[in-house]
């Protein structure tokens, strides 16, 4: 995204010399995040909602759940979509549509996060076998985009989906809505690498001077559900694994922090 | 959705206890988005809306340009999440409408002349529909352009009437917008009663017409006590040593 | 549409002079049309179809009816569906695709017209609940774009419906074909407002000059039930008044000339 | 749609009773409209078509423009409700294999060269489909070029021939089209008897593509001379004082 | 193609030599194809598929045959969808997307020869009337392309279907495969004229240079079942019979060559 | 698709009877097409991939050029025919993700600055899909990459690792993809272990994790032999007095 954003080249300089004495643009440290605000429920006519600030990203999750009907391969599963948009409000360089491949890697990472750490149960999304299926719709918007929203993006739908509820009386399932079971609390937490330095949640500013950044998406044993490294540059091995590590780390902090009493 | 109502009004007070010429309880407040030149989020009875302004910029590709002006540029859009059932993402052929008269709608106020070849873009993100989405969409547009510093004659204030159980009734609510008579949106410049904007549908005698312009007029008036409050308030915080959002 | 327009440009001194003295460009009276020809019954393999020229603005209307599914949340109705398609044969303002927004808006205010005067019956055009509906289908053909799309193709859709069939036999719903119910008749009248005068069925010139019109659709009764402001320009409230006035006569006029014995 | 005819010649006579080198009822007028630089209206049978030419005009995007010489576009387009079951607006695979097909028909006979970087713009509108809807659109369009004073070697002229009951029939008919045993649609330059288009599909012996191609080559004489007289009328009702369209 | 084309340009006044010597750029009779080579069952996971050689013009067809409904209008029918791809690797000219209709028409010849010569029985492709036909997709893929891709893809598509199985057991229709019935070898020649002379097989500097070639697909019993001109220049009738009477000829030979033991 | 398997290894070997640290068999040809500046076609297990490049070219349209350096693109698609049920063709939400990761895994690598403005297209298209198409399609890119003369410090090599029954194998088959617990590709550059491309889904402990990681990173390295050879095979006949492809 860097080179499109006018404002982020022309503090580039000044960026990299305060970097190169340790510091970090807004003061914090290595592996700090900026204040992090999680509100849920926001949108009544979404199944599930938060609204997420970390810094000032802001993003909106919603998620609705309708009725659908099944992949022929999966007759017996419920269905998880999740899309991102990346509207022109967020950010003057999503002006003429936003770069497409961005958003789309940002809802597919997303959805591993929730998939492939089995947080829903899909076998019990499924209503009638081949026929009916409760479709989980995880509709990403942001709102303002100041960096990181790989992060504000997952937990917002880990935060809309803890708080969803199946609309079983909309759709004259049974007499009760339920709550959506979530099994699992992955957390993604993206770092730069910048002058072999691992940093956390970068803000905007440090997205356009690092290269390279890695999002590891983590389970409540420290297991790992999901990675990406994204950018156009080499990490090393060592680099790497201090990410993970510290990613691990801060998922943990994260999910007992904002999730333990959800 | 609901089903169609048996009475809109009981003891001439409305569904949710309004009287006919009264607004749904709003809520306005600029500055609130970082990346954007000006913002404002707002809230009209169920709808929750952001705006957000950008602008005077550049203008790709150039031969949308106007050499002897800016253009204004505006988009309605509603997230997959703000209706009852989930709407698919992306322009429809009703949002391009929508943009089409309330880009109109400012054209009177934006004094375009200062920017040649340069672009205000208005982008309105309803969160939550709850009717209405377009005048709460036009109310937040017009403070997040003051709130962006965009010159202009006047702020534009916007406001519908429609009409159920035979009664003229203010500022539709979702049962009234699907199930009443008629439905007439009116955008104004309340400094001069000029009508930047002004669509109809349903069904309105010659008279209902001219009793619901008039109503309407006076909605506009309100929220435009509203909006000025709300830019008062922004400023004052800004003034108060907040930061200096979308200046 | 104007500023697009080559002859338009070219012509602007010209006009206004012109208009400053009363004059419309060809001679007519403010609240005088060009002269209006409708022909029905064009196309044979529409179920309805009208032609009509308003003075040189040339519209083909069809109407194609079948069968079809019903919206979901309209089981037991009957489906309009208005599309408009400004081709670039039209006009060389048409050259690179038209205007997207022109075309859906004018599409959009003819349907108002049909929809919203309850001309069709909806509960009529239900064959079977939820199964199989009548989907009546408002094809707009703009063949000469020389100002004022919006009432020829208004008049084109009224025409074309009050002269339409049901096809019963090809879909085999019953042995006879009928013809389609026609319960009210919406005219169109455009008007721009210039210099603070209203006349009504701007030629392409006019519109060029005016930058706003106003549109009102009114019924058989004189009530309204459709309006729509257009264009760049703000009114006041007495423009619009005297424009409405003139719309409801002008459509009652309209109406009696050519509609009372189709 | 009408189910297979069992026999499509009975006694020498085709189902419109037609001989089989026999052409359908042909209607040509030209200059039909305002904006357009020429225009022509066109009944084949059933047919209904409108040709439109605009040009020599300006080329957008400039990268399209040849340094050399004019380009030629030509859009064919059946209207939604030009057949049977409505069609979806906008261009499909077939049509825009004809469009191809068409334009290139046009090629050997514009003159280019005279207007290097312009465009002539060629656009058909098919309101009524009734078989043999590229060849009655090429007709038109030849007659609307002449009509927009495109300066061309000669008018294009083109029809069809094809085969039913094991017979060759020219200019076919709906039944004859959707039933039939081979259909193959020519262009040429009357003039020379040059082909600009040719195609053909279904089943010919190596004998009945000679003979069919000579029929058709007639059909397309016949066709010239109607395309001819269009002209001449327009051209002297210009003169007798009508408006001057297309010049 | 031609103008669009870098080396073709480059080399125009080169070849218009040679070709005035009676010669072709790499010394074959008029009459002659390049080397073809056609090797089929290439891709497992297609139901038929074939990687054919026209000189260096590379092509793969893929055919895969799975169950889908039938058209309304022709409910006992299988269905027939041929597709082309001119993917960017092919050609340098193919960058910016490859030109629309040539891949279009392209398709539709490959499509028509096939449909036209009534090679497969689409009655026998019907499993079910109005409710289940096999549905057999063409597919071609071009990875080279020095000229003739009409050729190349009509043989690939030919033979691709001749060794194409139909999949009873995988949609459970029957315990068996079986292999598809093709009734015809319908075989596309095709031609350019230049100068008056008519040469088959065009490479693509011969493409460049000249402005117009004729496809003619033939039968096995010399019949005619599609032909198509293609290009900006009109040809005489002598040269169309001649472009005829020689692709009925070398159609002969080719399917001699390879298809009378597939 | 065939259903899950019991046991994915027995008696220490996978269905396919590799040991759970071995590839699948491999095949790597470069300089196979004649329009591309540098192509290969390489087989891995069941996958068939082909890889093209070309340039350093020109860029249209002109805002996408960087006037500094060259821009890597790459186009990543699947064939209709390559999978068991067809695929639509054209781009994908998959394809788009896999192609903007693997351009990035090659950005380290080519000397962009010595082509400011210029773009080279890398272009792969998987003709047959077996588990792994992303990982084979960048190891033939590279050699594509490097038959066309472009500038890089390094080759790249690519490769999976996964989880099949509680067991980390490297290169996955197509029933490991399907239906095992993990899997993650890695793309690095063979002489310095940096690592270009990493993704991971699935389920990894944290130690799973680091060892995965070293079984990916040696059978990046073996493939890394095959690319060389393939390339010294090419130069080889190229010298031999075979045509110069891609040169």
């Amino acid at each position: 995204m860097g080179s499109n954003n006018i404002i982020a080249e022309i503090q580039r300089d000044h960026m990299y010399n305060l970097l190169m004495r340790g510091e970090r643009v807004d003061g914090r440290a290595f592996d700090e995040y900026r204040p992090i605000s999680i509100e849920t429920g926001v949108i009544a006519r979404a199944e599930g909602s938060a609204h997420v600030k970390i810094g000032e990203s802001q993003v909106v999750v919603g998620v609705k759940i309708q009725i659908g009907t099944p992949f022929s391969d999966t007759p017996d599963k419920g269905v998880i979509i999740t899309n991102a948009e990346l509207i022109p409000m967020a950010s003057p360089s999503f002006e003429s549509g936003p770069p497409k491949d961005y958003a789309i890697e940002l809802a597919r990472l997303v959805d591993r996060g929730i998939r492939e750490s089995k947080a829903l149960d899909l076998d019990r999304l499924c209503i009638e076998e081949g026929e009916k299926v409760w479709m989980v719709f995880i509709d990403i918007h942001a709102l303002d985009y100041d960096g990181n929203l790989v992060d504000a993006a997952s937990l917002g739908a880990l935060a809309a989906l803890l708080t969803a509820t199946i609309p079983n009386k909309k759709y004259e399932v049974s007499d009760e809505d339920v709550q959506l079971t979530v099994r699992e609390m992955p957390i993604a937490v993206t770092a730069i690498e910048f002058e072999g330095e691992i940093m956390v949640d970068p803000c905007l500013h440090e997205e356009a001077v690092a290269s390279s950044r890695i999002t590891v998406i983590s389970n409540q044993d420290g297991s790992i559900c999901g990675i990406q490294k994204i950018g156009t540059d080499s990490l090393t091995e060592d680099q790497v694994n201090r990410a993970v590590d510290m990613a691990i780390n801060k998922a943990r902090e994260i999910r007992e922090r904002f999730f333990i009493n959800i | 959705m609901n089903a169609k109502p048996e009475k809109f009004i009981i003891d001439g007070l409305r569904l949710d206890g309004r009287r006919p010429d009264e607004l749904r309880p709003l809520k306005i407040s600029a500055g609130v988005l970082k990346r954007a030149d000006g913002s404002c989020y707002l809230e009209l009875g169920a709808n929750k809306v952001m705006a957000a302004v950008y602008g005077p910029r550049q203008v790709h590709p150039r031969h949308m340009q106007d050499a002897t002006k800016a253009i204004v540029r505006y988009r309605y859009n509603m997230a997959s999440f703000s209706v009852g059932d989930r709407k698919r993402p992306g322009p429809d052929r009703r949002s391009i409408e929508i943009s089409k008269v309330c880009r109109d709608a400012f054209q009177p106020v934006v004094i375009k002349e200062r920017h040649p070849r340069l672009a205000i873009d208005v982008f309105v993100e309803v969160l939550q529909a709850g009717a209405g989405t377009r005048t709460a969409g036009i109310n937040a547009a017009s403070v997040a352009l003051a709130d962006a510093g965009i010159a202009m004659k006047s702020l534009v204030a916007s406001c519908a009437v429609g009409k159920v159980d035979d009664t003229l009734v203010l500022d539709l609510m979702k049962e009234e917008d699907n199930y009443g008579q008629a439905d007439m949106p009116i955008a104004v410049i309340p400094t001069t009663g000029e009508i930047t904007l002004l669509q109809m549908d349903g069904h309105l005698t010659r008279d209902e017409f001219g009793t619901g312009f008039k109503m309407a007029m006076e909605g506009c008036q309100k929220i435009h006590e509203a909006q000025k409050e709300a830019l008062a308030k922004c400023y004052q915080m800004k003034d108060d040593g907040g930061e200096q959002v979308g200046e």
